[in-house]
């Protein structure tokens, strides 16, 4: 099994979120990130003084998934994240050694 | 120390003197003190309509999201704070000053030679000027909620100064002024303002909300509305509360003097708010299944505005249908207003514009002197309708050329990106809740935590 | 303008006549305006008895959790709005119409003919309605606190209309109206209701909190205490600065006048609080070696309700002390409480119900004229207990039977997922506070920041 | 119902005997009304000023982080409860007894043999009373604000009696109990405590965050202050929205009376409120190009500041260009604390302390009678400055010795563990906003999203 | 070593908390994460107006451990976090290429 | 490529990131986590109640890199964020399969 981690904007969590759902992804978990990157952060000023913001707010989204299915998922993400300009984010694939569904006690690709 | 304080009430003598105003010695008679009791109240009045302020500032802040959240507390106290100063300078003359039957030309700047002792009845001119700026700042500052979360700062400066300064005065001219609406069969009543300050409040939302366009989002592909939850129900909340106590300096204020008028007035305006507030609920409970907080909130300011023109006109019956019955419009309005795409984020215009126009109407059915109910035909109605339909004219056109005007010159709507990221930042350099700053002083990377509030795009 | 000015002051007059109460012209006597300043004190008075309202509700949204925030706002919001319209229709004459020793018999719908001029010294029946109509609402929102996160906002609704316009309304016709705990001893004494008011509210609360049984998590398997941290310390204790102003004119106002007495009355109400906030934190502090936040602000209450009987009955050395021993009592109570099993989140049984009977006691000790302490032996006291027990008595026997039948009947408690999960996305439809929704619409996945508001199951 | 009602009517005019006031019957005179109405006016309008309690502890709230919420409403609901018994044991006889040019000696514990009926003019000594000792708690609270996120509560505790027992009640013995400060060319002219409350509380807080030092991460290394940016906007601008209703009572209740000049110090009340507001959010827009919703709160507290000591002495226009110039002056004296490394989270010393100095000279320069700008010479300009400097010089001596002690006895500051960590864990044992707890009764593990509130090291 | 991931349900983290203490790891770490799966989101009304809650708040909890110990523990959270009911989540085990603890620049199995 | 993970204290977090530029870095990505570890939690007290709180706030920081970079980032890390209090936290790395830049769809080294 593999695992793909996508750091993409938050507002195409929406979009991405359907093209999972079109390419069969069973499931998604999603988590708030903040970035760090090409991007860069913005300068806010409060009481007249500035200070610099140097993270951008992200979202995680990692989808659990058989071997074969990575670079489908991947794929899936990296079209319906991509908004052309900076910070749009990145996708990585790891390996998994092995999976449970926590309800039924179901390993490997029975789990996701 | 008894010394001193001889000293301090001396200086008050003196200021009287200073003053113009009639000293009050021990052989004061029982109408002077009327007549400091009517000042007194009426200031105390005065204050809880300014207060009136804050509760719309957290109603319109809880029903948005808290990305813009500084934005809208900003243009309420600043929409007070220029609305005072506008309101002194201009406005006050074009609506009470001696002119013609459409707007004072005289008393510019609370000028005292032309607003002489007993221009206002009992009232001083200061007592006068400070409950009636609280009205001007009420108008303004309903439209702030209906355009909140994509209004650029410095264009809703600029409309909340004309607004105050020109477009209210007007209104206030032909009815309260002594303008011509007074002239008009029985002559339009509306005791305190659910045309005159609500319903002019209403129509300029209705115009912002109309020439801004709707929220980012806010509105599907095939134009579907969709539901931007607000940030904070326990904000909005507070807000009615404020709001319902600050409408007992409101209507019963309005009477202009202390007497036992008051009395009845603040219990139709209770009354009212009381019935709207179920009406409100019932009605999303029976359409939805859930009793909506926001709604419950929108239903009992309903009751209010409702009440307003015939708070001292209408007997408790009557109040309680007029705020049941409030209750139950705002609700279909906010329904309206969503599905034909103007984007009223937190019900402004249905609240103070068509419940306003509800309750004016509604003195011409239920006033005890008058009304269609109680046998005196349609004479009054008529007034009313007269009166609503020109303050509609009124406001629409003036208010949508203000609004067309700035758009067209320094803009109305913030860029799409700050839109998106939230008005906090952009426009006023920090958000609104800042995540606690990290011990080294930079802000900890959770700007998302309290609302998302960096620059996406 | 002035013509036009006249024509309003023409309008007022003519409703003064419509509305049966005399006109002022300018030979008032000093009497006349007495009355007007009488009911124009017990006016504002009875708006900050309202404001209250705004303060409990924020002292409970405050300290219970934030996914039933909105639900605790809705509570507190519509048992003003149904309270007024029961208390008005049924609850007012039950309290105050003529009748036997135990309840009014007539004046249903604030009825004119029953309550005619007078009937209430010299304040009007608007005016004494709207006065005694925030009571009854306190009374009853009281109860909110105690059975927060857990109550079918159905059957909170029922209970709240059940209890004002039913249950309070008994115990005010037993006392204020005239009934038979007048006639035992020296009559019961409880000036502004530490009794009438808290405690029925508290006693209300503590059947409530009995029959709901505790939070789910509140306690572990042993049958040990865990604590639920309140989501808020600065909405509890805003909440608790609200209802310290608004007491000022519980206390004061109940004089049902404007005189020289109304100074007295707030001065042992502000002490007594001060002496509260100083008992709690005190005790508290000694106890577990930390200021608690929460239990200051009940110090602070508990000083309040303590007072309220004898506000005008006691002197200032009497407030503190009584005060104080209020700030010590609550924190024991809440002990007490927390340890038997009963769940009351806000501690509003310790602090209306506890401290109320204290307070009531407390007259039979301090009370300048009748006190023990004063060497006026133990008729008084003895008065006052009966008073306590009473109560006590009448209001856990029907509420208790009240809150039995909601339960038997449409069901008292929400189910235990809605319980988890929290109430305000099954009750009202939405969270509290919603993260702002996402530019398309959708809003943003972590419903989790402020307060894990989805249905776990 | 009627004999009960009198049964409770004789009970009042018994206490009126008890309370030694003259009791008023029908054939009260219209002077006797008028007593009464001065004592229930001020009385309204110590209402307001306490509720500025709660308007202090939001804009302190407001502008500092979230993990020292429960701190900052600690304090300011502690530092009302024990002023109140502290003022009213100690302070009040300082302040008001017969005593020396310096101070009173005479009057503890509210002794009604020394503060007999006349005393205070019309109003009863409970009113007086009341109506002091919120001052004394503003002077106080004022302090809370410059010292947050680091001071030990146990601290703050003694300090806040320190103040309102000893240092506030004698600059007010030298000016309104009739001390020196009278005596001086044409009298210090102070009407409401420009001087006398804002700078005193202004300057001991400058004393506090001296001895105190910045908080951790304020200043870089080398030295250039840092943003750190407070938690909840709408917390602190809804916090002005209340001080600035309260002012009303501040300003216009220190007339001390019910009569004609309370409407012109209201007027110049809301003048220089509004005028404040525009000119600090003018100044600090154009200086960085953002208005800022902190600096325009500031900026309205300016100017009530700024005009609190001539709100009876000068015209409107005054008012308005004293306002004008205090939301100026706030700016600039912000960055100046700033930059001399005094680490004053909310501004108070530049608000209360240089504004409230700015307003007590501007009556030297508009004073309609004395002013140097009605051609009226320097003498009451130069009594002013005599006046402004020698509370200075005292307060900054005498709280900069108090802030000293404590830090050699029991501690000023807060551990750093404590300081990163927050206040609200380590001093009061919770978090100012818990997470909802698990329905296991953990809380849940995100401590974080609401501040990172634990002990980090 | 490896890394164990579990995403759970949130009144869970309590029992796994004890389960992973029983059997001895050494640490947790916790983050609050959202989740889309078979257990559907839910529908929401405000003012009148439905919407689509899609994602569901879950704890993500990661244990670092040595090889031999990933199985033991994954059984651990499997046990404590089932409710048998749809919606109790997933775990999966990754390969840890190295570890080091910050504190003492241990590395290996030692920084566990 | 390989992804370096670190549980850090929330106030490292500023030099970490420093220390990560200087490396050379191109980018981060950051979470609010909870750790539960050697530190152990604390006890607070609520209306007379004591309660246990277990977590301690951390911040996780995730690098993808090159695998030649990983050493380098781990010790910039490790060095950065040390205080040499329980607490400081861990550092692990794993392999990474494949990576995407989702603005242009590069893959690989290239994606970082
Ligand atoms: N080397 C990296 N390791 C981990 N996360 C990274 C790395 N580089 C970028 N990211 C994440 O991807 C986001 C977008 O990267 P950025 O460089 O701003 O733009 P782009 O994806 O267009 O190259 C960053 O905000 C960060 O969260
Ligand atoms: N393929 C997947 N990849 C990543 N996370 C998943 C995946 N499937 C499920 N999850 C996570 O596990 C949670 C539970 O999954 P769900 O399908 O709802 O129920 P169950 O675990 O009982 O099968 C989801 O909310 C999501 O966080
Ligand atoms: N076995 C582990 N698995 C996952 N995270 C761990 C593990 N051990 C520690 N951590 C994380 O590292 C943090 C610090 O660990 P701790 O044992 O408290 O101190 P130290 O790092 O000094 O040994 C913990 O709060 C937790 O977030």
């Amino acid at each position: 099994m593999q695992l793909v981690t996508a750091v993409i904007k938050p507002h195409m969590l929406d979009p991405v979120k359907e093209a999972l759902r079109d390419v069969g992804a069973s499931g998604i978990t999603v988590t708030q990130v903040s970035g760090f990157g090409r991007q860069g952060g913005h300068t806010e000023t409060y009481r007249g003084a500035e200070y610099q913001v140097d993270f951008v707010p992200k979202i995680k989204v990692e989808v659990l998934t058989d071997v074969g299915g990575a670079d489908k998922i991947a794929d899936a993400i990296s079209r319906s994240a991509r908004t052309g300009q900076i910070g749009d984010g990145k996708i990585w694939v790891t390996d998994v050694g092995h999976a449970v569904r926590i309800r039924t006690g179901e390993m490997g690709i029975d789990a996701i | 120390m008894k010394r001193r304080l001889a000293t301090v009430a001396g200086l008050a003598a003196l200021l009287l003197v200073v003053t113009a105003t009639p000293a009050f010695a021990q052989d004061a008679t029982a109408a002077d003190v009327q007549i400091v009791l009517d000042n007194i109240w009426v200031l105390v009045a005065a204050v809880l309509v300014i207060f009136m302020q804050a509760g719309f500032a957290l109603v319109e802040a809880g029903l948005t999201r808290a990305k813009s959240v500084s934005n809208i507390m900003m243009k309420n106290l600043m929409d007070l704070s220029a609305g005072v100063l506008a309101f002194g300078a201009v406005g006050f003359a074009i609506a009470f000053g001696a002119g013609n039957d459409w707007f004072g030309t005289e008393g510019w700047f609370l000028n005292t030679n032309h607003f002489t002792d007993g221009y206002f009845g009992t009232l001083t001119l200061p007592t006068f000027f400070i409950f009636q700026v609280a009205f001007a700042a009420t108008a303004a500052t309903i439209v702030s909620g209906a355009m909140a979360e994509r209004t650029k700062f410095k264009s809703y400066f600029i409309y909340s100064f004309a607004l105050t300064a020109l477009i209210y005065p007007v209104v206030v001219h032909w009815t309260w002024g002594g303008g011509w609406l007074n002239d008009i069969g029985p002559g339009f009543t509306d005791f305190a303002g659910s045309t005159i300050v609500h319903s002019v409040g209403g129509w300029a939302a209705l115009m912002g909300a109309l020439v801004l366009g709707p929220r980012i989002g806010k509105y599907t592909k095939d134009g579907k509305p969709r539901a931007i939850p607000g940030h904070s129900i326990p904000f909005a909340i507070l807000g009615v509360f404020i709001l319902w106590i600050g409408w007992f300096g409101f209507n019963a204020g309005s009477e202009l003097a202390a007497d036992l008028a008051v009395g009845p007035i603040a219990l139709t305006t209770l009354l009212a708010a009381a019935a709207g507030g179920v009406g409100g609920v019932a009605t999303i409970w029976l359409k939805t299944g859930k009793p909506d907080a926001a709604m419950a909130g929108n239903g009992v300011l309903a009751g209010l505005v409702g009440i307003t023109a015939g708070t001292a006109a209408v007997g408790p019956w009557a109040a309680v249908l007029i705020g049941l019955l409030a209750g139950v419009i705002v609700v279909y309005s906010v329904f309206f207003f969503d599905r034909i795409r103007i984007d009223d984020p937190v019900g402004a215009i249905s609240v103070h514009g068509v419940c306003g126009a509800w309750g004016t109407l509604a003195v011409g059915l239920f006033a005890t002197d008058g009304g269609l109910f109680y046998g005196d035909g349609l004479a009054l109605l008529g007034t009313q309708l007269v009166g609503v339909v020109a303050v509609f004219v009124f406001v629409t056109l003036t208010a949508g050329a203000l609004f067309a005007g700035i758009k067209a010159t320094v803009g109305l709507r913030v860029p799409r990106e700050e839109e998106l990221a939230g008005l906090d930042i952009a426009e006023h350099g920090a958000p609104g809740y800042a995540p606690d700053a990290m011990p080294a002083g930079t802000p900890s990377p959770l700007s998302a935590a309290a609302g998302a509030a960096a620059v996406v795009s």
